[in-house]
C-alpha cells in the first residue's frame, strides 16, 4: 500500500542518528513545513494524542502497565519519549472524529432548503510517534473509507495532509500480539520511521526515511550517518518488543474457523461477562462504525447533520421498526468479533485487527480476543 | 358579616407546591396558614446505612434549586466529625461554588419570580414583552451564576464535583478566569438593574423579626460562622439544636422552628444583611445605598433589593476568588471516618441550612438530620400573612389573593426542600 | 449483477443530499404513499435500476432509505412509495406536492432483469415489498416478448392493504400472470387466503430457465425462498432484496452489515444462494 | 396555525428537573415563542386548563392522592414525557421500597399519623402510559431542549440508549475504571450527562439509570474486584435510580 | 360409475403417483361434485362424513361467529379440503363454502376410513399426503402469526 501521494524516498540509506537533543529540532523542521504536531502526551492518568509544542509535551519517562481490563501510568527509570507502547486512543481520532457536523441546513422562504456541507479540515497534522500497529489500523481504515467507490472527504483530506513519524516499538504490552497479525512490532511506513534507544550512556533515535518528503524534512536536521554499532543497538531494542509479546492470536484458517463457529454456545458464555459498554471498539482503531444524527432548531428553520463514531455493541445500531436485529449481547458480540477477524477478510482483504491489544486493556471486565478466539478454535475443533 | 372564600390551589412562582389557607371573618383574618403539603421524602431516613462519602450526593437531591447549600452543609457536618479542616484554595473554591448558587437562586427569584409581582405580570416571559432588557440582563446574570456553577461542579443542578474534604478535580486557573469577563459585565450592568428593582412600589410592611444568620469573623457568611440574631443569640453551630426548637404541626409535612424560649425566627437575605452588613463588599454596599436601603431593612417586600445586593456580594466575591486563585496540589484532602456526631450550617440563598450526622467507626452514618431555611421560616410567612392580609381584606378576592403570594414569594419559599405543594384558601365566613 | 448507483465524481461529500421537489403524491393505502421527485438542484434527476433506493431526507427530521418504485423509462422522476411506520417516513408520506426533500443516490444493486431470452420470471413481494419489483414489472412490460412465463404473485395483510392495485388489469392483460393472496379475509373476499408461499402450488416453475425475484419481509422471503428450492430452483437464481438499518447507504456506517455484506453496498438485492447460511442464523 | 401547548406537573421531587426548563437561558424566550406556556406553576401564574400538547412530569408517585392526580394529569396530554430519576423510576425517594415506611416516617416526624404516605415511590410509567422517558438526576438541559424542539417538529428525539462508555470514548476522557482502578457503574448506565464525572476523575454513580439490558451482574462482579464490598456494591446500585428494575434487581443480590 | 372416475381421480395432484390398486380402491368412495358459489362443502361443528379434491374454483374456510365471518385459508385446484373424517371425533372444524363455481371430487369419509382401516399401506399412503398438507397449512399459520407485513403503527 503506497502511503498516499507521495514518493518513496529514491534509495533508503543507512539509517541516520539523531541525538535525542535534536529531536526537539526535528519537531519544529516538521512544524515548519506547515503541520500542526500531534503526538502523544501526559492527561488524566494515561498517554493520550493530542497536540503538542514541542519534546517537552511529550511523556519523557513514562511508560504505561497494561493487562487485561487494566492500565496505569508508571514511571520509568530513564528519560525515554516513546518509552510506552500503546494509550486508549489512537489516530482515528484525528482522520475519523468522534463526532463532525457534516452539513448544515436553513429553509428558504419558498419551502426549499439549502445544504451547506462542513468545509474540510484545513489544518495538515503531522502524527509523532506513530507505531506498526497502528499504520496498519491506518491503512486498514483506509480501504474502508478511501479505497472503495464512496470517499469520505474528510477522512481523505485529513489522511492525505497528515505527515507520518512511525516509531517501532521497543518493548511489548502483555496485552501486544500484532506479530501474530503480522503488523509489528517493525513498522513499514509513515514518512519518517524512527527507533529510540535509550541506555545509561546514550539517547538518540534510529532514522529511516520513507518518503521524499520524509527525507527533506531530515534534511533540515543536524543528524549524522548510524555505525553498525548503533543499528545493532537499535535491532537489539527492537528485538526486545518481539520477545517480550506474550499474546499470540492463531490466525491460521481463523476466518473460516470463526464462519463455522456461529452457532457456537461459546458467544453466550462471552456475552455473560461483556458488559455491551462498547469501549473495545471505541477503542479500537479500525473500527469505524457511526451513527448520523440529524438535528432541528427550535424555530425549525435551522437544521444539520452530525455522524458520530458509533458501536455494534449498541442495541440500537441495527434497529428497524420491528425493533433491533441483534437484541442479545451475544448476537453483538459475535458481530463484533465475526466482523474483526473473519467477515473483514472477504470484505476488505485483510483481517480487521492490528493486535494493538487496546480492546483487551480498555474493557472493563478484561475480556480478550485473543482468548476467546481460541477458545472458538478449541469448541469449533471438538465438535 | 359577610363572607367569602378564595381558593388559588397552587401558589405559583415558588419552587415546589403549597398551599395557602386564608379564613376570614368579616374584616378579621382569623386564621393564616402557609400548607405544605409535599410529598415527604424520608431523607434522614434513608441516610441512614449509607456511607458517610454519599451523604453531600444524596442530601443534595433535597432541593434542585440550593443543591450546593446542602451538600455543603453535609461536608462541613462531616469533616467536622473526621477533624478535617478544609483551607486554602479549597476554602476559596467552596466559596466561589456558593457564589454561583446565590447568582443563580437569586436570580432566578428576583426576576423570573418575584419581580413579575411587582410589574404587574403573571410571569416573566409576559414580562419580557415589555421589559426585554430587564428579562435578558436576568437571564445573562442567571445564566452566569450557573456557568460558575457548572465550572466547579460540572453541572448547575446537583454538581458532582464535590466530595467531603474538597472536590474531585479543581477547576484549571485559565477555565475560571474565562468567567472574569461576564462577571465584570454584571458587576458593571448591577447599578442600573438595582436601580430598576429599587424604584418597585412596596407596600409599608415593616415588622419587628429577630433575625439569625451566620456570622463570620472576616467575610459575609456563606459556609462558616456561628449563629447570632439581632436579640442576642450568638453561639457555635453545633448549639443549634439547643436554640431553635423543631415541632410538627398537623397542616404541614415541614416541619416548624422556634427559637427556644422565645417566638419566631426569620432566616434569609434580610437577616443576614442586616446582621452582616458591614461584610459586604463595597460595590455591594454602594449599590445598597443607592437603592435606598438601611444597615436594616425589615420591610419583607424589599427583599427583593437586598437578594439583589446580595447578587452584587456573590459577583464581587466571585472576582476576588478568581483574581486570587492558584490550583492546589490536590483536589482534596484525605478523609478518615470516625465515630462522632458532627454540624454543619450554611447559608442558602433562603438562610441557615442545618444538618447533623452521626457516623460510625466505618463511616456508616446512623442518624442525621436536616432543616431547610423555608421549614424555619413557614411560622414566620404565616404571621406575616396575617398581619398582612388584616389590613387588607376589603380588597378583592382576587387582589388579596395575589398580595398574600407576593408575601409568601417575599421569602424565596423553597418548598421542594421544606417538603412541598402549595395551594391557597381563602375562606371568608 | 453489481451496479454502481450514484457515486460523486467530483470527490464531494457522499452525505450531502441533493434538492428533489415532490411533483407527484398519490395515496396507495391508508399509511403508504407514492411520490414522484424531480431534481430542484443543478444536476439533473439521476438514473437508476430496478431495485435500486435512495435515501430521503425530511427537513430536519431525518433520514431513511427508501426504494425506488416507478418506471426507468421516466428520465425525468424518481417514484417512490413510502410505508409511514416512524417519524420520518411518516413526515415523507404528508409531504405535501412542491416541497422539497433531500434526496441522496441511488444506491445498491440491481434486480437482474437484463439476462438471457426468454427466461421464466418469478416475482414474489409482500407487503410493501411489491415496491421495488414494481420497477422491475415496468421494464417487463415495456419488453414483455423477450421473457417467458412471467408470474407476479403478491401477498398482502388484508385487501386494503394492496398496493397498486388498480395496476394488476393492466400487467394481467400485457400477460404477466398476477395472482394475489391476503392473510385476513372478510367473508367477502373471493381471492386466495393464506402466506404468499400458497400460491406457489398452482404455479408452473420451470427450473432450469426461471429467475425468482423476492421482496418482503425478511422471514417471507426466506419461507418462500426455500418453497422455490423445493421446486427445483438454483439458489443463485433467486434473489431477494434485504433490509437492515442504514444511515450513510454508502458503506462507511456499518449498520447495515450482514454477514460479510453491507446490504446498503453489496445489497440490497442479493442472490439467495449467497445468503443462505446466514439466515439460518438467529440474530446475524 | 394554533401554538402547541406545554405544561409542567410535579410529584414528589426536588424541583431541578422542571429548573432545567428556566436553566435554558439563552433559550427560553424563544422557546416561549415557540410554544404556549399554559401551565408551569413554577414560572408562572398563569394556568390554563387541559388539554395539554406535551406535558411534562417530574416526580415519583409517593401519595394515594398522587396516584390519582396522574391519572388525571394522563387524561389532559396529548403527549406526556416525564423527565428526570423520579419520575422515570422513584428517585432517591424509592428507597423506601426496600425498607419499613413506616419506620421511615417515624424517624424523621414526632406525629407520623399527620402524615399521608405510600410504602413506595415508583415511576410515573407504572401509573400511566408514558410517551418518552427522559433520563438523570437531574435531566439533562439540552436533552431536554432536544425532546421539547423533536416534539414541536414532529422528530424522533436524538437521544441513545447507550453507555456511558460510548460518550466517554467520543469525548476523550480516559476510563477512569481501567486507568485507575474506581469503580464505575459507567458500563451498565445509560449515557446523556455529558460524561460529568470520569470527567472530573470520578466513578459515575448512575445518576442516568440503567441502559437498557444492563449487564449489572458482570458488572457487581468487577466491582467486587476492584475492592468494593457487598455492601458497597448493593449501596452503588441503590442510589437516585435504585428504583429501577436493573438496579433494583442488582442491589437484592447483594442484600 | 366409479370406474369411469378412476383416471380423472390419478390425475389430481394430491394423488398422483398412488399405484392404480390404491387409486381402485379410493374410486370406491369417489363421486364428482359441483358447487355454485356460495354452497357450502362442509358446516362448522357437524359430523365430518366426507372429504374434497378441488378440480376447479376455489374453496374458502370460513371461521365464523355471529358477528363476522373470516376467511381463514382458502383451497383452489389440487388441493385438499378436509381432514376431520380421518382424525376423531371426526367433526368439521371449519364452514367450507365455494367462492365461485367449483368442481370436486367428493370421498365419503366413513368409506375411506374402512378402506384405509382394511389395507394399512393404503391408509399410510393417505395419511402421509395429508400430513403434507396439514404441514403446508401449519407453516401457513405459523407464518401469519408473525404478522410478517407488520402493523403500520408498529413502528
Amino acid at each position: 500500500m503506497p502511503e498516499t501521494g507521495h514518493d518513496h524516498a529514491d534509495s533508503i540509506d543507512t539509517p541516520s542518528v539523531l541525538s535525542a537533543a535534536h529531536f526537539g529540532a526535528l519537531l519544529q523542521a516538521i512544524r515548519n513545513e506547515g503541520y500542526t504536531l500531534v503526538g502523544p502526551t501526559v492527561r488524566d492518568g494515561a498517554i493520550i494524542y493530542d497536540e503538542i509544542e514541542s519534546t517537552q509535551d511529550l511523556p519523557i519517562g513514562w511508560t504505561d502497565e497494561q493487562e487485561a481490563g487494566h492500565y496505569r501510568l508508571k514511571r520509568r527509570d530513564d528519560f525515554a519519549y516513546f518509552g510506552y507502547v500503546v494509550g486508549p486512543q489512537s489516530w482515528k481520532k484525528f482522520l475519523l472524529p468522534a463526532r463532525r457536523r457534516l452539513w448544515s441546513s436553513v429553509r428558504r422562504e419558498d419551502g426549499g432548503f439549502t445544504i451547506e456541507p462542513e468545509p474540510l479540515p484545513e489544518r495538515r497534522l503531522a502524527f509523532i510517534g506513530v507505531r506498526a500497529c497502528e499504520l496498519a489500523a491506518i491503512r486498514t481504515q483506509d480501504r474502508v473509507l478511501m479505497e472503495g467507490s464512496f470517499q469520505d472527504p474528510y477522512y481523505r483530506a485529513a489522511r492525505q495532509g497528515a505527515f507520518v513519524v512511525a516509531v517501532n516499538c521497543v518493548s511489548a504490552a502483555p496485552t501486544c500480539f500484532c506479530a501474530s497479525m503480522n503488523t509489528g512490532p517493525k513498522v513499514s511506513g509513515g514518512d519518517l520511521a524512527l527507533t529510540e534507544v535509550v541506555s545509561p550512556e546514550r539517547h538518540y533515535f534510529l532514522v529511516s526515511p520513507q518518503t521524499a518528503r520524509g527525507q527533506a524534512v531530515l534534511q533540515r536536521v543536524e543528524h549524522r550517518a548510524a555505525s553498525d554499532e548503533e543499528q545493532d543497538e537499535a535491532l537489539t531494542h527492537e528485538a526486545r518488543a518481539v520477545s517480550q509479546m506474550r499474546r499470540k492470536l492463531d490466525t491460521e484458517g481463523l476466518p473460516e474457523l470463526i464462519a463455522a463457529a456461529q452457532g457456537s454456545a461459546h458467544w453466550q458464555r462471552v456475552a455473560e461477562r461483556c458488559l455491551a459498554c462498547t469501549n473495545c471498539t471505541m477503542v479500537c482503531p479500525t473500527c469505524f462504525c457511526s451513527t448520523v444524527e440529524d438535528t432541528v432548531d427550535l424555530s425549525g428553520q435551522r437544521a444539520e447533520r452530525h455522524r458520530k463514531l458509533d458501536s455494534c455493541f449498541n442495541r440500537e445500531f441495527t434497529y428497524l421498526h420491528t425493533g433491533s436485529v441483534r437484541e442479545s449481547g451475544a448476537a453483538r458480540y459475535r458481530q463484533w468479533l465475526t466482523h474483526k477477524l473473519s467477515t473483514w477478510h472477504a470484505q476488505f482483504d485483510s483481517s480487521g485487527c492490528v493486535g494493538c491489544g487496546r480492546c483487551i486493556t480498555w474493557c472493563p471486565v478484561g475480556i480478550d480476543i485473543t482468548e476467546e478466539a481460541a477458545a472458538l478454535r478449541e469448541a469449533v475443533d471438538q465438535s | 358579616m359577610s363572607s367569602r372564600t378564595i381558593e388559588v390551589n397552587y401558589l405559583a412562582r415558588v419552587e415546589g407546591e403549597g398551599a395557602l389557607h386564608l379564613r376570614i371573618h368579616g374584616d378579621q383574618v382569623e386564621e393564616a396558614r402557609l400548607k405544605i403539603f409535599e410529598p415527604p421524602r424520608f431523607f434522614e431516613a434513608l441516610l441512614r446505612g449509607r456511607d458517610f462519602r454519599e451523604a453531600p450526593d444524596i442530601t443534595q437531591r433535597i432541593c434542585g434549586i440550593c443543591p450546593v447549600a446542602y451538600l455543603m452543609s453535609a461536608c462541613h457536618a462531616l469533616e467536622g466529625i473526621c477533624g478535617v479542616q478544609v483551607d486554602g484554595p479549597l476554602r476559596e473554591l467552596r466559596r466561589l461554588l456558593y457564589c454561583g448558587e446565590w447568582i443563580q437562586s437569586h436570580a432566578l427569584h428576583v426576576f423570573m419570580l418575584h419581580a413579575p409581582d411587582f410589574l404587574g405580570y403573571q410571569d416573566a416571559v409576559q414580562m419580557a414583552k415589555d421589559h426585554p432588557e430587564l428579562v435578558e440582563n436576568a437571564l445573562r446574570l442567571k445564566k452566569l451564576g450557573n456557568a460558575i456553577m457548572t465550572a466547579l461542579g460540572g453541572r448547575e443542578i446537583h454538581p458532582i464535583n464535590v466530595k467531603v474534604g474538597g472536590f474531585y478535580k479543581t477547576p484549571r486557573r485559565s477555565a475560571l478566569l474565562a468567567l472574569l469577563d461576564e462577571l465584570r459585565w454584571a458587576l458593571d450592568a448591577a447599578p442600573t438593574m438595582a436601580q430598576q428593582l429599587s424604584a418597585f412600589e412596596f407596600p409599608e410592611f415593616a415588622q419587628d423579626y429577630e433575625f439569625a444568620s451566620l456570622r463570620h469573623d472576616d467575610e459575609y457568611p456563606f459556609n462558616e460562622g456561628r449563629l447570632v440574631s439581632n436579640r442576642g443569640l450568638d453561639v457555635p453551630v453545633s448549639e443549634y439544636d439547643q436554640v431553635f426548637v423543631q415541632h410538627q404541626v398537623e397542616h404541614s409535612t415541614a416541619l416548624h422552628t422556634r427559637v427556644a424560649g422565645r417566638g419566631l425566627v426569620h432566616l434569609g437575605p434580610l437577616a443576614r444583611y442586616a446582621l452582616n452588613y458591614a461584610k459586604l463588599h463595597p460595590q455591594a454596599r454602594d449599590v445598597a445605598q443607592r437603592a435606598g436601603l438601611g444597615e436594616v431593612c425589615r420591610n419583607p417586600f424589599q427583599s427583593i433589593v437586598v437578594r439583589f445586593v446580595e447578587i452584587v456580594y456573590a459577583l464581587a466575591e466571585a472576582v476576588r476568588v478568581i483574581e486570587a486563585y492558584r490550583e492546589p496540589d490536590a483536589p482534596a484532602l484525605v478523609v478518615e471516618p470516625r465515630a462522632g456526631t458532627g454540624y454543619g450550617a450554611t447559608e442558602a440563598p433562603r438562610g441557615i441550612c442545618y444538618q447533623r450526622y452521626t457516623i460510625d467507626d466505618d463511616g456508616s452514618i446512623s442518624a442525621s438530620k436536616i432543616v431547610a431555611p423555608t421549614s424555619v421560616n413557614q411560622a414566620v410567612i404565616e404571621r406575616d400573612l396575617f398581619a398582612f392580609a388584616s389590613e387588607r381584606t376589603q380588597l378583592s378576592d382576587e387582589a388579596l389573593q395575589w398580595q398574600c403570594e407576593q408575601a409568601i414569594r417575599n421569602y424565596d419559599p423553597c418548598i421542594s426542600c421544606a417538603c412541598h405543594f402549595l395551594r391557597l384558601t381563602v375562606e371568608r365566613t | 449483477m453489481a451496479v454502481e448507483g450514484f457515486v460523486p465524481q467530483d470527490g464531494s461529500d457522499p452525505m450531502v443530499p441533493e434538492p428533489y421537489r415532490i411533483v407527484e403524491r398519490r395515496r396507495e393505502t391508508s399509511h403508504t404513499v407514492t411520490l414522484a421527485l424531480s431534481s430542484a438542484g443543478e444536476v439533473p434527476t439521476r438514473a437508476f435500476q430496478p431495485g435500486q433506493f435512495s435515501m430521503l431526507y425530511a427537513f430536519g427530521l431525518g433520514e431513511v432509505p427508501i426504494s425506488i418504485s416507478g418506471s426507468t423509462a421516466r428520465r425525468d422522476r424518481l417514484e417512490y412509495t413510502i410505508r409511514g411506520v416512524g417519524a420520518v417516513s411518516k413526515a415523507l408520506c404528508e409531504t405535501p406536492v412542491g416541497a422539497m426533500l433531500g434526496v441522496r443516490g441511488p444506491f445498491g444493486t440491481a434486480w437482474p432483469v437484463a439476462g438471457p431470452e426468454n427466461r421464466d420470471l418469478l416475482i414474489v413481494a409482500g407487503g410493501i415489498g411489491l415496491a421495488p419489483l414494481r420497477s422491475v414489472i415496468y421494464q417487463v412490460l415495456e419488453r414483455r416478448s423477450h421473457f417467458g412465463n412471467a408470474f407476479v404473485l403478491i401477498g398482502a395483510r388484508t385487501e386494503a392493504d394492496l398496493l397498486f392495485r388498480d395496476e394488476y388489469p393492466r400487467w394481467r392483460a400485457a400477460g404477466l400472470d398476477t395472482r394475489v393472496t391476503l392473510d385476513a379475509a372478510s367473508g367477502s373476499w373471493k381471492g386466495s387466503v393464506g402466506v404468499v408461499t400458497s400460491l406457489f402450488p398452482n404455479v408452473e416453475v420451470r427450473p432450469n430457465r426461471t429467475v425468482a425475484m423476492l421482496c418482503g419481509p425478511e422471514v417471507m422471503m426466506r419461507f418462500a425462498a426455500q418453497a422455490l428450492r423445493d421446486k427445483g430452483l438454483s439458489p443463485h437464481d433467486i434473489y431477494v432484496s434485504m433490509e437492515r438499518n442504514m444511515k450513510c447507504a454508502v458503506g462507511f456506517c456499518g449498520r447495515c452489515q450482514y454477514g460479510a455484506d453491507f446490504i446498503c453496498r453489496d445489497g440490497p438485492v442479493l442472490p439467495f444462494g449467497r445468503l443462505e447460511d446466514r439466515l439460518v442464523l438467529q440474530e446475524v | 396555525m394554533r401554538k402547541k401547548t406545554l405544561a409542567v406537573f410535579k410529584f414528589a421531587s426536588c424541583d431541578g428537573c422542571q429548573l432545567s426548563l428556566l436553566d435554558c437561558e439563552d433559550e427560553l424566550l424563544a422557546l416561549a415563542g415557540a410554544i404556549e406556556i399554559a401551565h408551569f406553576p413554577e414560572a408562572s401564574r398563569a394556568v390554563m386548563d387541559g388539554p395539554y400538547d406535551l406535558t411534562l412530569v417530574e416526580g415519583s408517585i409517593t401519595t394515594a392522592h398522587d396516584a390519582e392526580r396522574i391519572k388525571h394529569v394522563r387524561a389532559q396530554s396529548r403527549t406526556l414525557v416525564t423527565i428526570g430519576a423520579c419520575a422515570t423510576a422513584g428517585g432517591i425517594q424509592a428507597l423506601r421500597n426496600f425498607a419499613d415506611t413506616a419506620e421511615y416516617l417515624s424517624v424523621v416526624y414526632a406525629r407520623p399519623d399527620y402524615i399521608e404516605t405510600l410504602a413506595s415511590s415508583t415511576s410515573i410509567a407504572s401509573h400511566v402510559t408514558v410517551d418518552f422517558e427522559l433520563r438523570g438526576c437531574p435531566i439533562d438541559k439540552r436533552q431536554l431542549l432536544e425532546v421539547i424542539t423533536s416534539f414541536l417538529h414532529g422528530k424522533r428525539p436524538s437521544i441513545t440508549d447507550e453507555s456511558l462508555c460510548a460518550d466517554c470514548k467520543r469525548a476523550d476522557v480516559v476510563c477512569v475504571m481501567v486507568s485507575k482502578g474506581m469503580p464505575c457503574l459507567g458500563p451498565a448506565t445509560h449515557t446523556g450527562c455529558g460524561v460529568l464525572c470520569p470527567r472530573h476523575d470520578r466513578a459515575c454513580y448512575g445518576c442516568f439509570g440503567p441502559v437498557t439490558a444492563a449487564n449489572t451482574g458482570a458488572l457487581a462482579e468487577r466491582l467486587f474486584q476492584l475492592g468494593m464490598r457487598k455492601d458497597g456494591v448493593k449501596r452503588v446500585f441503590r442510589s437516585f435510580n435504585a428504583g429501577a428494575p436493573a438496579f433494583a434487581d442488582e442491589s437484592r443480590k447483594h442484600e | 360409475m366409479p370406474s369411469t372416475l378412476q383416471p380423472a381421480l390419478a390425475e389430481h395432484p394430491f394423488l398422483r403417483g398412488m399405484t392404480p390398486e390404491a387409486l381402485a380402491l379410493l374410486t370406491g368412495c369417489a363421486k364428482n361434485h359441483r358447487f355454485a358459489a356460495g354452497e357450502y362443502l362442509a358446516t362448522h361443528g357437524t359430523q365430518a362424513d366426507r372429504c374434497f379434491l378441488i378440480r376447479k374454483g376455489r374453496v374458502a374456510l370460513y371461521a365464523a361467529s355471529a358477528a363476522k365471518s373470516v376467511i381463514v385459508n382458502t383451497a383452489g385446484p389440487g388441493e385438499l379440503v378436509g381432514w376431520s373424517w380421518i382424525i376423531t371425533p371426526y367433526r368439521y372444524r371449519f364452514d367450507a363454502r365455494a367462492t365461485e363455481d367449483t368442481l370436486a371430487f367428493d370421498l365419503d369419509g366413513a368409506c375411506l376410513r374402512q378402506k384405509c382401516d382394511d389395507n394399512p399401506a393404503l391408509g399410510y399412503e393417505f395419511l402421509k399426503r395429508v400430513s403434507i398438507e396439514l404441514g403446508r397449512r401449519l407453516d401457513d399459520v405459523q407464518l401469519r402469526l408473525l404478522d410478517v407485513y407488520g402493523e403500520p403503527d408498529g413502528g
